[in-house]
């Protein structure tokens, strides 16, 4: 099958929605003619024109706040927010209007928009451009988090997440976006809730996001030769979240890693944690261990931000505390 | 100005104050949970810009937001059951005062994050827009939201889009208990419009017919696509900041303050007018008012025979099922 | 000893701080002559003026952003956010700036800054005025995250916020602020980082904050009569954590409950639940189990919200899964 | 205006310009990492308003802000070892070009939030206006951040204290590849100063003695007690929004526009100037050049020699030790 990057998936993805339904715009800070700052939007100013592709104000609160208000009025709106280090300057419009808009009228109101944003650290770009706190989203009720690790997972999850009524939140990782796969060139969509096991392995289960998924797969692959059977699950989207997935793995296995490139204290790497604290413990045979980023801000030197951001090495070390 | 419009405005006020009040009573009585701000004494701002509206335009609102609704078409009943926290209220009794929507009549949501819904209407125009409709919306927000930056990010993006939206500022002269002064260093507030490029104008909030005549320019204005337009009222609420406030405002205003204030009362101001021309008696008046509360009563009655929600709401309305 | 309430240990600790250091001063919403929306600062402005008691405009981005600026400046203020939810539209201040200064330009800058926010549901305030998502502030790095329980630590808490170098997050709990208790006139301070055990127990670890602490108070008492011996552990800071205390109390109970008012998924209750089966999975005798808040908005209808609301109940059904 | 003041104007230019002609060349050569915002062909505005200022004075600065680091005194070296990441930069190499901070000389950062310094501008002169001194803060930002929340809090906020600060809109036509014409609806954005009831004032932002006086006239006012001040300069930045953006801003700028400003390049008008006057000769200027050239090799060698940050720094300075 044809191979494209994760960026062309999401493009592809965009194309198809803003043909097939006329409700479907974007708006964001330069996704027109730049076609975005990671190249997402590439061309769609083109095929759509200036009324479906719109070049925003550096606004972020109306970004989002009109957003909610076009999806309120009957449209579908997929609004990018360049960087997630952005959302905490329009957090308001997510956290009270966007997540909570359905629930607090009674079931009244839909808010079917897509926020997509981007997210994790990479190149250098220091403290308020290389954050990864979507678990914020998470914790948050009413809203949809959506993390693809391959191009395959972002065309058939966008897909979903525009058709669906939810507001969704769609992180895209900065080390994933140019990474290839599979993709049909057919339209699909991938249901949320629904975990993938990207490879499977009996002796350690290891839960990874997105570039950490990368990763994982590099390192257990390696396990291999040594006799380490490593089994890698991609939860695709951390809410809903596929716990089951995740259960039965550990049933097999009795032993969790998981890896999120969220900082450690009250991320999503904690959460799969408590989940199976809660629920599983009887069959863990050693303690759970969380790969994540460390307890600081993004540091810009070259070979701090290489110490800063988790990898293989990171991994590593957490098996190393279990075999 | 015809006198039948004079009567339906008359009307319309008391309408919102017979209603204010009576809450108000039973607020304090106890039978109302939550806590809500009443507009008694703000009611010609509602009156006179609903009064330019059509069926199908769109109305945003703040956390004052009774007359707004009712100036919109809501109905007694529908609105106490909400207060009463009944299933059978506007929200299904998930929302109270500060969340009340009647999506069916365009109303869009009172707001508890002041200035929350002023992004959120620039979207909603755009909306109207898009589908080349020529709904308008009105939006609705106090002098204290006018210092937040959802005011400054979504009337600029409002004016760049050239959308239907005409944003009232109901300038009361406090935000809680934070006067003007104190807040800015501003006359009028309309004259932020000139920072978006849009028209504004300030009038006196206290008349409606000056109301009705400025709302009714630039709802005109914008339904024929001359985009949005800032028209700052000014008025007084004569009560405290929410109902059941200590010493009802008195702690931060003087009660000469308040008097003077009472003495332009918007209803007393045009019924005067309308008794001297003789285009109503005090019978037409009284039967009014005996009209209100009769259905004041049936109101009551309606939200204490109608159920609370069930325990299994709780969880109801987070999230839409996808399909 | 002098028996007082949380509120008024506050108020202490404030009026101590303002009198001993000239740097000190509080700007807010409402802080000057209302005292706050909860009366924390009553009083204040009479006896320090509008010079150093600040009436702000409705701006939280301005309110957050110019404290920084101020502490940059070499102040020491003391900065109110009326409420928790109304952050989000003051988050990029808080977590891309407050939280980082100092780290991303190496040291250079310090914020010794404390922003007060009251958190947690009560009184039928819906969802936008009853959210307790701290365990935001607890994830990303730089914060000190305080949460006081009772007015002894209330008032030592506060005085080493105050004192602090590094920008504090300080949480008070609307159902704590009227709660009373032993509290000394003199000036002590309480440091960060160090849990109390406030009930020893031999059976289960009940780690429990603000509000849920005087729940799990409770309980452990009634269950006293049933012969079940609960160790009630108040963490007083989430950030610095003292995971020692815990799991010293864990290694002698086996046991653990965590009872935390925000919501569950990556909230507070998640961290502890996965720090101690990181690192104390070998002692633990059944399930981590997390007490909080179910995943949706807060509602309003009050049967709705006593559902919505952990306590007494939530802890007893955690405690029936463990015994 | 001396002629000794236009040499040290023209000296300052030629010395920012100096600096951001060789960084690009390094960056592009790959010796520097991450990503950074040159200011070549704005350098009129750092340099017209920091001859304004006093020793003690401060700077807020913006993502684009070499110039303004340079202008108030920041050395080459630093600067260079900043960007170069290492341990001896004015950030010890944990910021980069986007967190520049040099506090010993009033440089209180620059921000990678566009508008994020604005806010906390207002603070650092609430503190100067708190202390009794009499230091005046200017603040400089892009147009795009004239559209932010932040910026309209932070200058009503400024305005209602009456703090010392100077508001500098460097607007530069773009905001990345977004045009003004899709940001506002405005032909002079220093308009908004009424918003604020504040005084505003557009100026050629290439006439470094525009800038100069117009900045000149705030700042006196300022320390003098009579409040912020919101001037804008308009210029045009010569390359892409990034140093490294893909066809350096061609994506989405005219080549005759680039060409059309860079006649109007700030420094060849001065030195056109003064040389037609006599005041200063090409000699004098080659002279200059090359000192400068001189500096940056030396600048570039210390950066080379000097040392990366240790791993063990990483997660040093997140927070300060409590007493
Ligand atoms: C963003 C936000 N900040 C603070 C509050 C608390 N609060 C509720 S109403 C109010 C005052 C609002 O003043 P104004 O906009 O003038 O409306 P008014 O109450 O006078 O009608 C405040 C501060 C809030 N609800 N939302
Ligand atoms: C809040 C925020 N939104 C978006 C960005 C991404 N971004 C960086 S610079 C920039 C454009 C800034 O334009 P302007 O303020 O005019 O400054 P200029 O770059 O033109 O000097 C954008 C959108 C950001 N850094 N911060
Ligand atoms: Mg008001
Ligand atoms: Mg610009």
């Amino acid at each position: 099958m044809r191979q494209i990057s994760l960026r062309e998936a999401l493009n592809e993805s965009l194309r198809y929605n803003l043909q097939h339904d006329e409700r479907v715009f974007c708006w964001g800070e330069d996704i027109g003619v730049l076609g975005g700052a990671f190249g997402v939007t590439a061309g769609l100013i083109d095929e759509f024109g200036p009324m479906r592709i719109i070049d925003t104000p550096l606004s972020e609160i109306a970004i989002v706040g009109a957003g909610i208000g076009a999806a309120l009025g009957g449209l579908r709106p997929v609004v990018e927010i360049m960087y997630i280090d952005f959302t905490p300057g329009c957090m308001d419009m997510i956290v009270n209007q966007m997540a909570k808009i359905h629930y607090m009228f009674g079931g009244q109101c839909r808010v079917p928009m897509v926020l997509r944003i981007v997210t994790g650290a990479m190149g250098e770009n220091a403290a308020q451009h290389s954050q990864s706190f979507y678990s914020f989203f998470v914790h948050v009720p009413g809203l949809i988090v959506v993390t693809p690790s391959t191009p395959y997972d972002a065309k058939g999850l966008l897909n979903t997440s525009i058709a669906s009524d939810n507001p969704v939140i769609f992180v895209e990782h900065k080390r994933t976006v140019n990474i290839k796969g599979e993709v049909p060139e057919d339209h699909y969509t991938i249901p949320f809730g629904k975990a993938e096991v990207k490879r499977e392995g009996t002796d350690i289960t290891l839960v990874a996001t997105q570039a950490l998924m990368h990763d994982a797969l590099k390192v257990a692959e390696d396990l291999e030769k040594e006799h380490v059977s490593i089994e890698v699950i991609d939860p695709r989207t951390l809410k809903p979240f596929d716990k089951e997935t995740i259960f039965q793995s550990v049933e097999k296995t009795g032993r969790l890693i998981v890896a999120d490139e969220g900082w450690i204290h009250c991320g999503m790497a904690s959460e799969i944690s408590a989940l199976v604290a809660e629920e599983m413990i009887t069959y863990l045979d050693g303690p759970i261990v969380r790969v994540g980023t460390p307890d600081s801000p993004c540091p810009f030197s070259p070979p701090l931000e290489k110490a800063y951001i988790p990898g293989e090495e990171e991994i590593r070390e957490a098996i190393k505390k279990l075999i | 100005m015809n006198n039948e419009m004079r009567i339906d405005m008359l009307r319309g006020m008391m309408r919102i104050r017979a209603f204010e009040e009576k809450i108000q009573e039973l607020y304090l009585a106890g039978y109302i949970p939550g806590s809500m701000h009443l507009s008694t004494g703000q009611e010609a701002i509602p009156v006179g810009c609903c009064m330019c509206l059509r069926e199908g335009d769109y109305l945003m609102s703040s956390h004052r937001g009774h007359g707004h609704v009712l100036a919109k078409g809501g109905e007694y009943k529908y609105m106490m059951a909400e207060l009463y926290g009944k299933k059978t209220g506007y929200s299904r009794g998930k929302g109270g005062s500060m969340h009340f929507a009647h999506v069916a009549i365009g109303v869009l949501g009172t707001n508890g994050i002041v200035g929350g819904g002023i992004p959120i209407a620039a979207g909603v125009g755009f909306a109207s827009k898009y589908l080349e409709s020529d709904r308008v919306v009105v939006c609705f927000f106090g002098d204290g939201a006018a210092e937040t930056g959802a005011f400054h990010e979504g009337l600029n993006f409002a004016a760049v889009l050239q959308v239907p939206v005409i944003y009232i500022i109901e300038n009361n002269q406090y935000a809680i208990s934070v006067p003007r002064k104190l807040s800015d260093r501003l006359e009028d507030l309309s004259v932020r419009a000139a920072a978006y490029g849009m028209p504004g104008e300030t009038v006196d909030g206290n008349d409606v017919v000056a109301v009705y005549d400025a709302a009714k320019r630039a709802v005109e204005r914008a339904r024929a696509g001359g985009g949005p337009a800032l028209i700052e009222c000014k008025t007084y609420r004569w009560h405290g900041h929410h109902a059941g406030e200590p010493r009802d405002g008195l702690v931060y205003r003087k009660q000469e303050e308040i008097d003077s204030w009472k003495e332009k009362c918007p209803i007393r101001r045009l019924k005067t007018q309308l008794l001297e021309e003789q285009v109503v008696t005090e019978a037409d008046i009284d039967a009014m008012q005996r009209g209100f509360q009769q259905e004041l009563e049936e109101a009551v009655a309606f939200a204490n025979e109608s159920p609370y929600p069930d325990e299994s709401d709780l969880l109801r309305d987070v999230y839409i099922a996808e399909e």
